[in-house]
């Protein structure tokens, strides 16, 4: 299963301070869903534990998420993956574009996720909808926490 | 939907058997034609892995069927008989693709022609007879 | 009592164990000291495997082995084949990739078994499987078949450039260029006839056992085919010797032709019950199922049909390639191929056909023969193109059919196949006047008074059934015996037990063949027991599928009726006291020709058990 | 371990079962009682319906545990004094089946949907209830049949 | 399976107090979404809490204007109540809907409910009907109940006791069952009690059931079929999957609303 998502957010916020942001390890552990741990192995490469939850299905992935492509402070990609055990595994990642708006920052994205093994086989119905979820998720939770009240005035496109 | 399926099996030894062999086949065929298809994303994965995605034909998605017979006898074994095992899967799908094309008066449905795909097919029509006012 | 006669529709013999819950399906069986074993199963459709940790496995409850691809290697356990050679185009072999019970090296589609694990309980063998590590190197993959030739996409075995196993064609290119030329009308169609996962509602399931006191192994499996399943696992797969393995294909709940291929699971629990010692069983759950199943189908094709002035068929050009997924199962090359091409004439007089046919692999589950295997593949080629022209050249489809239908036999087409009898108007006429078919113009309005859309769909089909031997099988590279075996055993009382090579799985052979030896012998079908799938009690057989147990399996039965016939004619010879010319047997009884002289069947086979009354030396004893 | 007792098939039976086990492993590996089957794992194919407590249950879908001190009825039970049930006759007169896999939980559906809803069943009716049982071989044209007979012989 | 803890709980308070104590608990209602996960190990809970030997969770009655169904009532008993038949017929006609025969012996509102799986029927009758949804802790409007895909308004050692839902003048469901899954594709509830009309779809939205506010308004007018004429919702925000594109479930609400709406006229 393979879904891609589209977003954006204007945050009241400098460009270099959400750049900062988007490289700050414990910013993206309070963004990642369900993150339980995020360990920094360098720079831009980071052990992480997650949990995700939908519905009656509830499976910890262990992974890695790096940051890619970095352009300071215009854009970069974040990408995740982990293995779920007998569930498969998940992968996901986001290219982020920053630029100057009004008022402050307009933040973009551009989303994909993909499952395999069981989750991919069993799922179908489940997962378009728990990929657009997590990627809302982690961006409004980043707008929130830079920027408490921005969070909500996101605008997402399949 | 009305079925009618006349086969040649040649001389019959029991045609009970024979004709329960003939509807589990047409179930089958209208299963590929209507139902059915494992799919695979763009990356490998099987993204049909239960029957909650595989769609299986069920007792409501069919209806009983006419079955009858023609005889001609096999000449190439002391029965003269001929074999039945696929016989109805083998006629099925493409009778029910034939009958769908006819309906919309268009060719352009693929199998499964499951309920999205004849949607896709009757707004088709519309346009093409727009198309040709 | 009385025997049954052909044609009777009569109720299976079967039944009363399957209606009360008594029927012996492989999962039903339990052996002393079982185990389970589970197969971690690889979730990435292709992927290179750089490590297998199993090491907190193996140490966790109620685990007595796990094994990988390495194992299997170390064993020199021989490779999974595909038994039908096809060549190109360019006469050069197809070119079949490795296929290693457990993947050795590599994964090639979701659901290649990377590992198993041999447990007390499913349950014990599932939590080790989900502890144990694999290190994948995950690696592009490609499952549509018409992508699998792309410059770009992933190449999966080495040994097969642009992931191609043969460009094959079969009928005469030239003279289907020349028709076409000539032709007052040509339809074009491009489909996809759809990937299909066959689905018996028995699931796959196996329980292997090794005997160290005979050192001879006993394999319980859903088979269609137990001798083709033991042929092959042990000439190429060399796991036991032929003579000291037993394959037994017990009540098997729905085949569809799913069931005749040799699976990495069985061949894996037999290789295994002598590692551990103990029997090794395994049943699948439906999701693997889903995974690991052949499945069917899965073709991309496009078509022509030349047609000319007069709605007559002038030629047929047919472009297909055909998924075979990651691995080349055991019947796969052939089902594309011999299975399809040969069938495209349908029920047709068409001077020329030309077929090619690539055979691609892809990450997919492998691709083999499902119920009609080729055939219904073929039929809707033909059965679609010949729908199209008729409604392009606005000439009623089912007139168009009529016009174009083979009336005279033997008729031999432009793709191998010779066809020796049909009545194809016969059989269109009958079932359009049952459909009522000439007022279906008026049910269509009335549908389209109501807001709905109605149509109407025919297709007339031809089928190869039972293929057979011959030296065109052999010439097109089968590499297995095509023919049937039956034995007729009689007791001394009278009983009669059929032995057969074919396997039921809800056909019904039980019952119908019973019914034909019933009505040969003259003998009540309660008398008559069939025996099937077990290669310990049936001397040889081809087993189930492609239509083959009626017109190959019971012609096997007929020539052994008549052999016990002939036999019980000379013993009756001997106890009636009449020239063996004499003695004609009918209704079950043996009479000398003219007079009131007779002996019943069973009163023969006694004699013919206790063998006083005739010489020995010419007759042997006993009756079969 | 959990201790459950149940009557199956009119006898009461004991067990220390994990609380993992199943209705149907309960039935298939502690009581050898191996008709009723399993044919896949999401709770739609129905070869593995029982009743318990008179009605129709997927036993694959339910824990023995929650079971405990039930009465449940499984194919094997459905015969009295070595007697088909009626609905047994009508699969086996009419040719309802064929590999005999799903026939189990067929005929235990089509018992209880006779209890339910009476000895004179439509097709429509039939077919609609039988939405939780697959059949791949018979095209259900044969087990429609079967179980309109059965269901007026039931009477 | 994964290996877990079994308690069988004797009452409502009983059951909250195990949920509580076992820490990584999952109520056990009917179990027909939650045991197929388990046996595809696609959560492994550290302990369950069986609530089907708690009588106080079942019944149907009739309670002043509203009708109230206990959250352990199994859909076959809903679907063949005389008491709902009269009060919600469309109700009883949903229930008669989800899964299967054998399915609807065992599995119950309250875990359907709790479940709010984004396909599921009841959602769309809480929510198209105005119900509320009566918890070991509190009482919940529907509208507040359901929070997006499977997620609930529920703490986590808070149990579903009842569900009110008033008698409406009248009301319809219509669903488009998913072919493989028979889940609704797309299920369209509407009602109507006094100035009250509501419209909630379900299968169709990416969040879950949700109320389309355009179709309500046209009701309000005229309670017919005839009203939705020309009212679409937009593919945006419907979900998409190999069953149906979100321009194909869009096409669905249209059509689903007015079966639903000519069905209870």
């Amino acid at each position: 299963m393979a879904l891609e998502m589209t977003g954006e957010y204007v945050l009241p916020v400098a460009r270099q301070a959400v750049w900062d942001a988007l490289n700050d390890p414990e910013m993206l552990r309070r963004c990642i869903p369900g993150c339980e741990s995020l360990e920094k192995k360098s720079d831009t490469e980071f052990a992480a534990v997650t949990l995700a939850k939908v519905g009656p299905v509830k499976a910890r992935f262990k992974g890695k998420v790096r940051l890619e492509d970095l352009d300071p402070p215009s854009s970069y990609k974040i990408v995740g993956e982990g293995e779920g055990g007998i569930a498969g595994f998940a992968k996901g990642g986001a290219s982020v574009t920053l630029a100057d708006a009004e008022g402050g920052t307009r933040l973009s994205y551009r989303a994909e996720a993909q499952v395999g093994g069981k989750l991919a086989q069993l799922g179908q119905r489940l997962i378009a909808g728990t990929a657009r979820k997590m990627a809302d998720q982690f961006f409004s939770n980043f707008a929130e926490a830079l920027a408490p009240g921005s969070g909500k005035g996101g605008k997402k496109k399949g | 939907m009305k079925w009618t399926a006349i086969d040649d099996f040649g001389i019959v030894i029991n045609p009970m058997i024979v004709e329960g062999q003939v509807h589990g086949g047409i179930a089958q065929g209208v299963g590929q034609a209507l139902l059915e298809g494992a799919v695979y994303d763009k990356h490998g994965q099987l993204v049909t892995g239960s029957y909650m995605d595989y769609c299986m034909p069920r007792a409501d998605n069919l209806p009983s069927f006419n079955v009858d017979y023609v005889v001609t006898k096999c000449p190439s074994n002391p029965l003269g008989i001929k074999g039945c095992g696929e016989a109805g899967a083998i006629a099925a799908p493409v009778a029910v693709v034939n009958a769908i094309t006819n309906a919309v008066g268009h060719e352009d449905v693929p199998m499964p022609a499951t309920p999205q795909a004849v949607w896709a097919a009757v707004q088709k029509s519309a346009k093409l007879r727009k198309a040709a006012e | 009592m009385s025997a049954s006669s052909i044609g009777a529709p009569v109720r299976r013999t079967e039944d009363r164990r399957f209606i009360t819950g008594r029927g012996q399906y492989t999962d039903d069986i339990r052996r002393p000291y079982q185990t389970h074993a589970y197969f971690l199963r690889s979730p990435h459709a292709h992927a290179t495997i750089k490590g297998v940790d199993a090491k907190k496995a193996s140490k966790m409850p109620g685990v007595l082995a796990i094994y990988t691809g390495e194992d299997i290697a170390k064993d020199k356990v021989g490779d999974l084949i595909c038994g039908w050679m096809v060549l190109s185009k360019d006469g050069s072999q197809m070119k079949a990739g490795r296929h290693p019970a457990l993947a050795q090296g590599k994964v090639r589609y979701v659901g290649d078994s990377v590992a198993v694990v041999i447990a007390e309980t499913p349950d014990q063998a599932k939590d080790a499987a989900s502890a144990i590590k694999v290190d994948y190197g995950v690696l592009p993959a490609v499952a549509d078949a018409a992508k699998a030739r792309d410059p770009g996409a992933p190449q999966i075995h080495e040994n097969a450039p642009r992931n191609t196993i043969y460009e094959w064609a079969l009928g005469d290119a030239a003279a289907v260029d020349a028709a076409f030329k000539r032709a007052r009308h040509v339809t074009k169609l491009d489909f996809i006839n759809n990937r299909l996962i066959p689905n018996a509602i028995e699931p796959r399931a196996a329980i292997g056992e090794y005997d160290q006191g005979t050192e001879s192994f006993t394999l319980w499996t859903t088979s269609q085919n137990p001798h083709v399943a033991r042929l092959v696992m042990s000439a190429f797969i060399g796991i036991a010797p032929e003579h000291k393995f037993r394959v037994i294909a017990p009540d098997v709940g729905g085949g569809f032709g799913s069931k005749i291929f040799i699976y990495p699971e069985e061949t894996v629990c037999i290789w295994a019950s002598k590692k551990v010692g103990r029997p090794v069983r395994w049943t699948a759950e439906r999701n693997e199922s889903f995974q690991a199943d052949a499945h069917g189908r899965d073709h991309v094709t496009h078509a022509e049909l030349a047609v000319d002035e007069r709605g007559k068929i002038l030629a047929l050009k047919v472009k297909t390639t055909a998924n075979i997924g990651a691995y080349m199962s055991t019947f796969s090359s052939a089902v594309p191929t011999f299975l399809y091409a040969p069938l495209l004439s349908g029920q047709y007089e068409i001077p020329a056909i030309y077929c090619e046919v690539d055979g691609v692999y892809t990450n997919t589950a492998p691709v083999d023969a499902y119920r009609g295997a080729g055939r219904p593949e073929a039929c809707f080629v033909i059965e679609r193109v010949v729908e199209v022209a008729a409604r392009e050249i606005r000439m009623d489809p089912a007139e168009f059919r009529k016009r174009n239908f083979i009336k005279s036999f033997p008729y031999q087409t432009p793709v191998a196949s010779l066809y020796d009898a049909g009545d194809y108007p016969g059989a269109l006429d009958k079932a359009l006047q049952l459909h009522d078919y000439r007022n279906f113009g008026k049910r269509k309005a009335e549908s389209e008074r109501n807001g709905k859309l109605r149509g109407i769909g025919l297709s007339s089909y031809i089928e190869a059934c039972g293929v057979a031997p011959s030296s065109l099988a052999g010439m097109l590279g089968c590499g297995v015996g095509l023919w049937e075996s039956a034995e007729i055993a009689v007791t001394p009382t009278g009983m009669v037990e059929v032995l057969t090579g074919c396997h039921s799985h809800g056909q019904g052979h039980e019952t119908t063949f019973a019914q034909l030896v019933s009505a040969k012998l003259g003998i009540p079908m309660e008398h008559i027991n069939v025996v099937h799938g077990d290669t310990d009690k049936v001397q040889f057989g081809m087993g189930t599928y492609g239509s083959r147990s009626g017109p190959v399996g019971m012609s096997a039965i007929v020539k052994a009726v008549d052999k016990v016939i002939a036999k019980g004619k000379k013993v009756a010879a001997h106890v009636l006291e009449a020239a063996e010319g004499d003695i004609e047997f009918k209704d079950g009884k043996f009479q000398v020709a003219g007079t009131d002289k007779s002996a019943e069947f069973g009163a023969i086979a006694l004699q013919a058990y206790i063998a006083h009354k005739f010489p020995t030396a010419e007759i042997e004893p006993g009756l079969k | 371990m959990a201790s459950v007792t149940l009557t199956v098939n009119g006898r009461t039976v004991s067990a220390d079962v994990d609380p993992r086990t199943l209705l149907v492993q309960l039935l298939r590996e502690h009581l050898h009682l191996t008709g009723t089957h399993v044919g896949c794992d999401t709770s739609q194919c129905g070869a593995c319906v029982v009743h318990v407590n008179g009605r129709a249950v997927k036993s694959c879908t339910l824990l023995a545990v929650q079971a405990d001190g039930a009465k449940v009825v499984t194919i094997e039970g459905l015969a009295a004094n070595g007697k088909l049930h009626p609905m047994q006759e009508a699969f086996r007169e009419n040719h309802g089946l064929q590999c005999g896999f799903c026939t189990p939980g067929m005929i235990m559906t089509a018992v209880e949907l006779v209890n339910r809803k009476g000895n004179n069943l439509d097709e429509h009716t039939i077919r609609e209830e039988l939405e939780g049982n697959l059949c791949r071989c018979t095209g259900y044209h044969n087990i429609v049949k079967a179980i309109a007979a059965g269901a007026k012989a039931m009477r | 399976m994964y290996k877990f803890a079994y308690h069988k709980a004797k009452n409502v308070k009983d059951a909250a107090a195990l949920l509580k104590k076992a820490g990584d608990s999952k109520l056990l209602a009917g179990g027909q979404t939650l045991i197929p996960t388990l046996k595809l190990r696609l959560a492994g809970p550290a302990a369950l809490v069986d609530i089907g030997g708690v009588k106080e969770l079942s019944g149907i009655a009739l309670k002043g204007k509203d009708l109230v169904i206990g959250a352990m009532t199994r859909h076959a008993e809903v679907a063949t109540s005389k008491v709902v038949r009269k009060a919600i017929p469309a109700l009883a006609a949903l229930a008669e809907t989800i899964g299967d025969p054998a399915v609807r012996n065992q599995g119950t509102i309250g875990g359907s409910i709790a479940n709010n799986d984004p396909a599921a029927d009841y959602p769309a009758a809480c929510l198209g009907l105005g119900a509320t949804i009566v918890t070991s802790k509190r009482k919940i409007p529907a509208d507040k109940f359901f929070k997006g895909l499977f997620e609930t308004a529920l703490g986590d050692d808070e149990i579903i006791t009842e569900v009110h839902f008033p008698v409406p003048k009248s009301a319809g469901y219509a669903k488009f069952p998913n072919p493989a899954s028979r889940y609704a594709l797309v299920g369209v509830f509407v009602s109507r009690n006094g100035s009250d009309v509501r419209v909630a779809v379900t299968g169709a939205g990416e969040g879950g059931v949700f109320r389309v506010a355009e179709m309500e308004k046209a009701l309000q007018k005229d309670f017919s079929a005839k009203a939705l004429d020309g009212i679409a919702v937009k593919p945006r925000g419907l979900n998409s999957d190999i069953h149906a594109s979100a321009e194909y479930r869009a096409h669905l609400v249209g059509v689903m609303a007015k079966r639903a709406a000519a069905s209870a006229a």
